[in-house]
């Protein structure tokens, strides 16, 4: 629970964004705290990405979000908020399809770049040393990788600009299992190194085994919150997300999640 | 019709073509990393060329006072919704940067206009005008409405080209101007009578290819623009924004149109109004590459530099009739080729 | 909203209606000073601005409406200027289908047109119409007779493929084939066009004697340098619509030579004093110069000064007959005008009676050529 | 669907007109109507079907072409002109847009431009059309002895055409064909699921566009009485977009509003502009292309929408009842209805859906459920038709289907809805719904624009308010559909499916978003439905819907199935639990 305790990087207070005419989020209030794993679970169109969308400028939010202590008006561009220190990998990875692994790697540390630091290959070495796999495939159009390896890329490209605040948007789509549990762990080990994250998953007891606190997101709303082993308990997150409870198969059955790529 | 003559035709073809190809990279460039068909481009080619002319005679074309009118313009639309004390706060770094380039090329132009006879300097203050013009007219009449459909960007992009080429008018009156050659050598390869200046078209449209390969396969910034043609969310997510890539696309784009202005400037007669068609016939060679493939794309302007030669040989009255023809069995082939279309779908 | 758009639109419409009053003549002028006619057009306009602004003591007003060389935008300005402006004679424009379109309105609603350029209709369709630019087949007739007298047989043509090229061509066969000179070869090309190579060649194959240009402005210029680089030894002709200065600065060494027709304006100084023109010309060519810069002279100007010309040799008899801005007066106009009156222009001596309503003859041309950087008599 | 009030008022102000405007602006009016006409095309064209024309100049060109050659080469009436322009103008459409709009569409406006511009030259190098110096001599029309040549009579005549015009318009998009129409704009693939013939439908919309352009043609060769090119240019054809887009290329009336925006702009700036600048020059065109970017940069949809919200709305009702309309003979329950047999689809090295196998009898509701990226859509989409399969064979009622096209398979019965709703965001939940009915309904363009199909169409939207009403969105018939929760519109996207009458329905993830009240009610939906001979195949991932629901449950993984049975057997499969965890039970 100490964790709970240490600065909060990001603070939201009543916050919607809309998706055209449709306020998918409403009224939602979090915070997230140095060095934590904060995740929201929650049914598929629940307004988990929409919220995270609108966290990172993608979406027009309203409300008032202070990120690393502070407010802002207007509210921060995209390009402000990676400059910043914040990180997004959304759902459908967004890669450079037709640009080598390594291409896509290197643009992920542009804006560093462009500020002028040119310790980008120090960057480059870290990210292979955590994904071996991207270094083997390093002059390999992005298109051509697997499911788990584009994954990997795109964290990979997201921690190139040495984010503070990484923003996760299901992480274990359309991956074997065997791979996730594979970015489950880096996910942990991020945390160790000191990169906060917010981690929206359908794979709901994964992500409580190793988040530090957790939001269940409803139909936009947040319906339950406290920390993530106190959710992995209740009775109702148990029903609801934990997959096939009350059978006889074992408990941490994993349902599907949902939006698939092909 | 002899090998002499096809010789000939060819020559002109590749000279005329390599423009076109230039041409048609640029409108490539715009159109994958900002959606908008870059229609004013042809207004920077006259631009170009007719304040080389305007230089080498002596004065200091209109082009500049544009320039630096489009620069108060920037620093006022970048003002625009901030609060009053924060916009005057940030007004004096605004103006620096934002007015630096127009002043310094006014300065260029302004010297370089009382030295007629400095070749390399007219070159160096026509690229120093054009060239800012082009992330101007992205900031001031794209940016605020990046996220517009393809039409609405397209039909801005004609009215803008109509604004510009209206000033091009006011600029520099209507009857044409043609600058001075860069070199009036000439000699005789077989029956060839090859002149310098053709050379110099094809080897600088080579060279400026060259130079754009190296820029978007060997560069941080061309990758990062080929990454926001590719995947737009993506490019923002490593903080590549649509402004930035916008501009540094048109600033690009306008580069190489103030280029193939320079290189026509001294072959032929420029009008206010001239680098439209041109610039049109770069469009019917991009679309042979379907508005995505740059190879494409020039081997399409060749084409047309090809289709042009012959026709004004056999058939010069529908020459242009035929040379915009060429985009009908173009699409007869694509269609033919591709059986079955989706049509887009929004996912 | 609709409708206090139209109530809007009413009003503004009624605001308008107002306009002429009885003591003062307007002259509705349509002109394109953009697109493709530009280079004609800001010249024809220039002129407005050496026309006294009244004539007989009558004030006169000149409303010049600008139509971007769009037959269809000249047309809405010509009904503009009839039917808000109440004009007692219109003037215009730069091209074949622009004036044409214009005629068409001049002839309906009886207002006389001084059109400024040719005409694509039937004589018999131009009863309000009269034209001031010399006839494309008595300028050519001019360039034949000069071939003729140089023993050629042969000549390449290569024009704009606009009306103006087709109007050259066909003015030019008019003239040579009776001449027994031989069109070789037909080209065309477009103004925008960045080369002309392949028409060149084709042409050179022809071997002409000489070759005629069917260009304007400095866009004639074009296929005269494409020649010279391709090694043509031969006499290149243009025509009336070529002669400016910017054609020389344009066309540089390469158009040295170059010979074309035109009115006595251009080169109104060496005409001899006997010449009917020359004072009219000389007097015409100094006031322009004056405001527009030395030697800024050119034929375009010349035609709207003519205009003017004819039209203040006939109102004097029309105002005797209407007020102003009467259907009246614009009869007595144009009856007027047609009266076989000779009147003095700079560009010649036009006789407009009611059978000819051009009325000029041999001393609306003469040939001129390029020569040491400007344009001469050529001396026969 | 609007309020009459608006239309009212225009054409109110129209009649008025001749009495309140001085001669010149009714012969304004009588431009912005010829320009009304061709930007009307242009707004069926581009607003509503979303394909670009630069090319609508030369059609007009087409049209006035044709009877200024017919009229003074031949000499005869200008109504034969009018004939022979609407057929080469149909004839030169349909050559034009069957090589381009078989194309994904950006190929469309380069098609026209490329058309744009050659026929312009085409016009002024032809001798018999007089060369660029143009025919004149065009006589006026006439119409029972009474001569159509002055400014006001011609209003009239050209009026009365755009408002007919405009009418027919109207019409035609408050229709079955309007609707398909209106699908093509972004939705190709969910139409052709519903039947409708999208290829063959642009080329119509395309041809219909060019016609209106060909008519306002031969009324300006009658109004201007003289042809020649350059009004028939590229420059004309890109006035035209600009009028529909700058009146709002989605309304009908924004043809008339650009038309008007643009023309009387032009007009004003031309008068004031020589007395605000105190001069006279050629600044008209910069300031009208500023104007044009402003007004973009404000409204980037058109001023017609911004109109449009400054008026009330008219109150909607119910459609009325109407005679149900015929339903398919349901199946015996137990029958075969769909076999798929050793099917694979592989997009290039990747195998989606490997040599899969299995059957669906009549009358149940069957879950497809597996892990992400198992290729449960593919499924889907191999079973519409939407993706030809690599290999295999698919029956519906032993009917060989795998390589119909998704009309076919739509015809035969099979109806869908879409992971992502793919809905007309726009319109009505109403109107989403009777696209689906598309096929039960025949009534072609001809008899929508001139409303002989009301009895049809009233049925259709009967139809369509029954469905509706049966999936609970009765309260909401009227609403757009993009303003409907994302749950809801996977409802209507239900209902949609039901107006096709189908046998088969094919869900994929209904109950995505719904809350628990909304998932019951979905559940006894879907059981009524079977009760009605409907049968159901889903694919959902939420386990605890599926087992109270589902007779049968299939498990695919990596494109193979992997289990199939009763839902409890299913999940205790020691096969299933190893997809879903990763480890051997």
């Amino acid at each position: 629970m100490s964790r709970r305790e240490a600065p909060a990087l990001l603070v939201a207070r009543d916050v919607t964004v809309a998706y055209g005419k449709v306020a998918a989020v409403c009224g939602v209030s979090f915070d997230i705290r140095l060095g934590e794993v904060v995740s929201i679970v929650g049914p598929n169109g629940a307004g988990k990405t929409t919220l995270l969308a609108g966290l990172m400028g993608l979406l027009p939010l309203r409300g008032e979000v202070e990120r690393f202590g502070k407010g802002a008006v207007p509210p921060p561009t995209v390009e402000q908020l990676v400059r910043a220190g914040m990180g997004l990998i959304p759902e459908r990875r967004e890669l450079f399809a037709t640009l080598s692994v390594e291409d896509n790697l290197r643009l992920g540390g542009f804006d560093r770049w462009r500020q002028g630091e040119r310790d980008g290959a120090t960057d480059l070495a870290n990210i292979y040393a955590l994904f071996p796999q991207l270094r083997e495939r390093r002059h390999q159009q992005a298109a051509t990788l697997s499911g788990g390896e584009r994954q990997m890329l795109a964290m990979g490209r997201a921690l190139m600009a040495r984010p503070k605040l990484l923003l996760l948007d299901e992480p274990s789509l359309g991956l074997a299992p065997l791979v996730t549990r594979e970015i489950f762990r880096i996910i942990d080990r991020l945390r160790t190194e000191g990169v906060s994250i917010l981690l929206v998953e359908q794979n709901a007891s994964a992500a409580l085994q190793l988040a530090d606190y957790a939001y269940v997101m409803e139909s936009g709303s947040f319906v339950l919150e406290g920390p993530a082993a106190e959710l992995a308990r209740n009775e109702r997150v148990i029903e609801a997300y934990l997959g096939l409870a009350p059978v006889e198969g074992p408990r941490k059955l994993q349902r599907e999640t949902a939006k698939q790529q092909v | 019709m002899n090998l002499d003559i096809a010789l000939w035709l060819s020559q002109d073809a590749i000279t005329n073509g390599a423009v076109y190809a230039l041409l048609a990279i640029a409108l490539v460039l715009v159109y994958t990393v900002t959606r908008i068909i870059f229609v004013p481009q042809g207004e920077f080619i006259s631009f170009a060329a007719l304040s080389l002319a305007s230089l080498q005679a002596g004065q200091v074309p209109g082009t500049v006072y544009l320039l630096i009118a489009g620069g108060i313009l920037v620093v006022a639309a970048d003002s625009v919704g901030l609060p009053r004390a924060v916009a005057l706060q940030r007004l004096p770094g605004r103006l620096i940067r934002q007015m630096a380039l127009p002043l310094a090329a006014g300065g260029i132009a302004w010297w370089s206009a009382s030295r007629p006879d400095d070749l390399w300097l007219q070159i160096v203050a026509t690229l120093a005008i054009v060239t800012p013009l082009g992330p101007m007219v992205y900031r001031l009449a794209f940016q605020p409405i990046a996220h517009a459909s393809v039409l609405v960007l397209l039909i801005v992009a004609v009215a803008v080209h109509y604004v510009l080429t209206g000033m091009g008018l006011v600029f520099f009156g209507g009857e044409g101007l043609r600058s001075n050659p860069y070199s009036s050598l000439s000699f005789n390869v077989g029956v060839l009578n090859v002149t310098a200046q053709s050379l110099l078209i094809v080897f600088a449209s080579v060279t400026l290819m060259a130079a754009l390969w190296f820029v978007f396969e060997r560069t941080l910034y061309g990758k990062a623009l080929n990454a926001t043609a590719i995947n737009r969310t993506g490019a923002q997510l490593i903080g590549v924004s649509p402004s930035f890539s916008g501009q540094l696309s048109f600033a690009l784009a306008a580069f190489i149109a103030a280029i193939s202005g320079l290189l026509i400037a001294p072959t032929t007669t420029v009008y206010y109004d001239t680098g439209f068609l041109i610039s049109l016939k770069g469009f019917v060679g991009a679309t042979v590459g379907g508005m995505a493939s740059y190879p494409l794309a020039v081997v399409g302007s060749l084409l047309v530099g090809f289709l042009e030669a012959g026709s004004s040989f056999w058939w010069s009255a529908f020459k242009d009739s035929l040379v915009f023809t060429l985009i009908v069995p173009v699409l007869l082939w694509r269609s033919l080729a591709t059986p079955h279309s989706e049509g887009d779908e929004r996912q | 909203m609709r409708a206090s758009w139209v109530t809007a639109l009413g009003l503004a419409g009624l605001l308008c209606a107002g306009g002429a009053s009885g003591q003062e003549i307007t002259i509705g002028v349509t002109m394109g000073t953009t697109g493709p006619g530009a280079s004609l057009g800001i010249n024809y306009k220039n002129a407005f601005q050496l026309m006294p602004n009244a004539i007989d003591g009558v004030p006169i007003k000149y409303v010049i409406l600008e139509d971007g060389s769009d037959p269809t935008a000249a047309a809405k300005n010509a009904r503009q200027l009839v039917a808000e402006n109440h004009v007692d004679a219109l003037m215009g424009a730069v091209s074949v289908p622009s004036t044409t379109q214009i005629a068409l309105i001049a002839e309906e609603t009886k207002t006389p047109l001084i059109a400024l350029a040719p005409v694509a209709l039937p004589p018999e369709k131009l009863g309000w119409v009269f034209i001031v630019p010399q006839p494309v087949p008595l300028m050519m007739g001019a360039v034949v007779d000069d071939l003729k007298s140089k023993s050629i047989k042969t000549v390449g043509y290569i024009g704009f493929s606009d009306s103006w090229g087709d109007l050259v061509l066909k003015a030019l066969k008019q003239s040579a084939d009776p001449a027994g000179i031989k069109i070789v070869d037909e080209e065309r090309y477009a103004r925008a066009d960045t080369a002309v190579t392949g028409q060149i060649v084709k042409i050179l194959i022809a071997k002409p004697d000489a070759v005629v240009v069917g260009g304007s402005g400095t866009g004639g210029a074009l296929p005269q340098i494409a020649l010279r680089d391709r090694g043509y030894k031969g006499p290149v002709y243009h025509n009336h619509g070529t002669i400016n200065r910017e054609f020389i600065k344009v066309g540089g060494a390469a158009v040295d030579g170059a010979i074309a027709p035109t009115g006595p304006l251009m080169v109104a100084e060496e005409l001899p004093d006997s010449h009917p023109v020359k004072k009219v010309a000389v007097d015409f060519d100094q006031a322009y110069e004056k405001i527009f810069g030395a030697g800024s002279r050119n034929a375009f100007a010349g035609y709207s000064y003519d205009g003017f010309l004819l039209l203040k040799a006939a109102i004097p008899a029309a105002l005797k007959a209407g007020k102003p801005g009467t259907p009246e007066f614009r009869q007595a106009l144009r009856d007027a005008l047609e009266s076989g009156q000779a009147v003095v222009g700079v560009h010649g001596v036009y006789t407009q009676t009611k059978s000819d309503h051009i009325g000029l003859d041999g001393r609306a041309v003469v040939l001129a050529v390029v020569d040491g950087g400007a344009w001469r008599l050529l001396k026969k | 669907m609007k309020a009459r009030l608006p239309p009212m008022i225009a054409i109110a102000a129209i009649a008025a007109a001749p009495l309140l405007l001085s001669d010149y602006y009714i012969i304004l009016m009588n431009y912005i109507g010829l320009a009304s006409l061709v930007a009307l095309g242009l707004v069926l064209l581009t607003g509503v079907a979303g394909l670009t024309s630069f090319g609508q100049a030369a059609f007009v060109g087409l049209g006035a072409y044709a009877t200024a050659v017919v009229t003074t080469r031949y000499g005869w009436s200008p109504w034969l002109g009018l004939a022979v322009g609407m057929t080469l103008t149909a004839t030169a459409a349909l050559f034009l847009g069957f090589i381009t709009l078989r194309l994904s569409d950006q190929y469309l406006p380069l098609g026209t431009i490329a058309w744009g511009i050659s026929i312009y030259f085409a016009f002024g190098n032809l001798v018999f059309l007089g060369e660029h110096s143009g025919i004149p001599g065009i006589p006026p029309l006439s119409l029972f002895g009474w001569t159509i040549d002055t400014g006001w009579r011609l209003y009239l005549v050209i009026w009365l055409v755009v408002l007919l015009a405009l009418l027919a318009a109207r019409n035609l998009l408050d229709s079955r064909i309007g609707r398909a129409i209106r699908t093509l704009n972004g939705h190709a693939r969910m139409a052709e699921s519903f039947g409708v013939d999208t290829g063959r439908l642009k080329i119509i919309v395309f041809v219909y566009s060019a016609l209106l352009a060909s008519l306002a043609g031969w009324l300006y060769a009658h109004f201007l009485r003289y042809v020649s090119p350059s009004p028939f240019g590229i420059n004309a054809g890109i006035d035209y977009l600009f009028m529909a887009v700058i009146g709002g290329s989605g309304h009908i009336w924004g043809a008339v509003a650009g038309a008007s925006i643009l023309t009387l702009m032009r007009e004003w700036l031309k008068d004031i502009l020589p007395h605000l600048l105190g001069r006279n020059g050629n600044y008209e065109i910069i300031v009208f292309g500023l104007l044009v970017v402003l007004l973009l940069h404000r409204t980037s949809s058109g001023l017609m929408p911004f109109l449009v919200r400054m008026l009330p709305g008219g109150r909607l009702l119910r459609p009325v009842a109407a005679a149900p309309l015929p339903q398919r003979p349901r199946l015996a329950r137990g029958e075969t209805l769909l076999a798929i047999d050793r099917v694979s689809k592989s997009f290039g090295a990747i195998g989606a859906v490997r040599e899969l196998s299995f059957e669906l009898k009549a009358g149940g509701i069957v879950g497809l459920i597996g892990p992400n990226g198992a290729g449960k859509s593919t499924v889907f989409n191999l079973a519409t038709g939407l993706l030809p399969v690599t290999a295999g064979s698919i029956m519906f009622r032993g009917q060989r289907i795998e390589r119909l096209g998704s009309r076919e398979i739509a015809e035969l019965g099979i109806a869908r809805t879409f992971q992502h709703p793919n809905l007309l965001a726009d319109r009505s939940a109403l109107e989403n719904a009777a696209i689906g009915a598309h096929l039960r309904g025949e009534a072609g363009l001809i008899a929508a624009s001139l409303r002989l199909e009301r009895a049809e169409e009233a049925r259709l939207r009967d139809e369509a308010a029954r469905q509706l009403e049966r999936v609970g969105l009765g309260a909401n018939l009227h609403d757009a559909a993009g303003s409907l929760p994302l749950g809801s519109q996977r409802i209507l996207e239900i209902a949609r499916a039901l107006c096709a009458d189908p046998l088969l329905l094919l869900l994929d993830e209904p109950a995505a978003g719904l809350r628990h009240l909304e998932k019951q009610a979905l559940a006894a939906l879907l059981r009524d439905l079977r009760d009605d001979g409907v049968s159901i195949l889903l694919v959902e991932h939420d386990m605890n819907f599926l087992m109270g629901l589902a007779d049968r449950v299939l498990v695919m993984e990596f494109g193979r199935l992997i289990a199939d049975g009763p839902p409890h057997a299913v999940q205790s499969d020691p096969a299933v639990l190893e997809a879903y965890l990763g480890v051997a039970a």
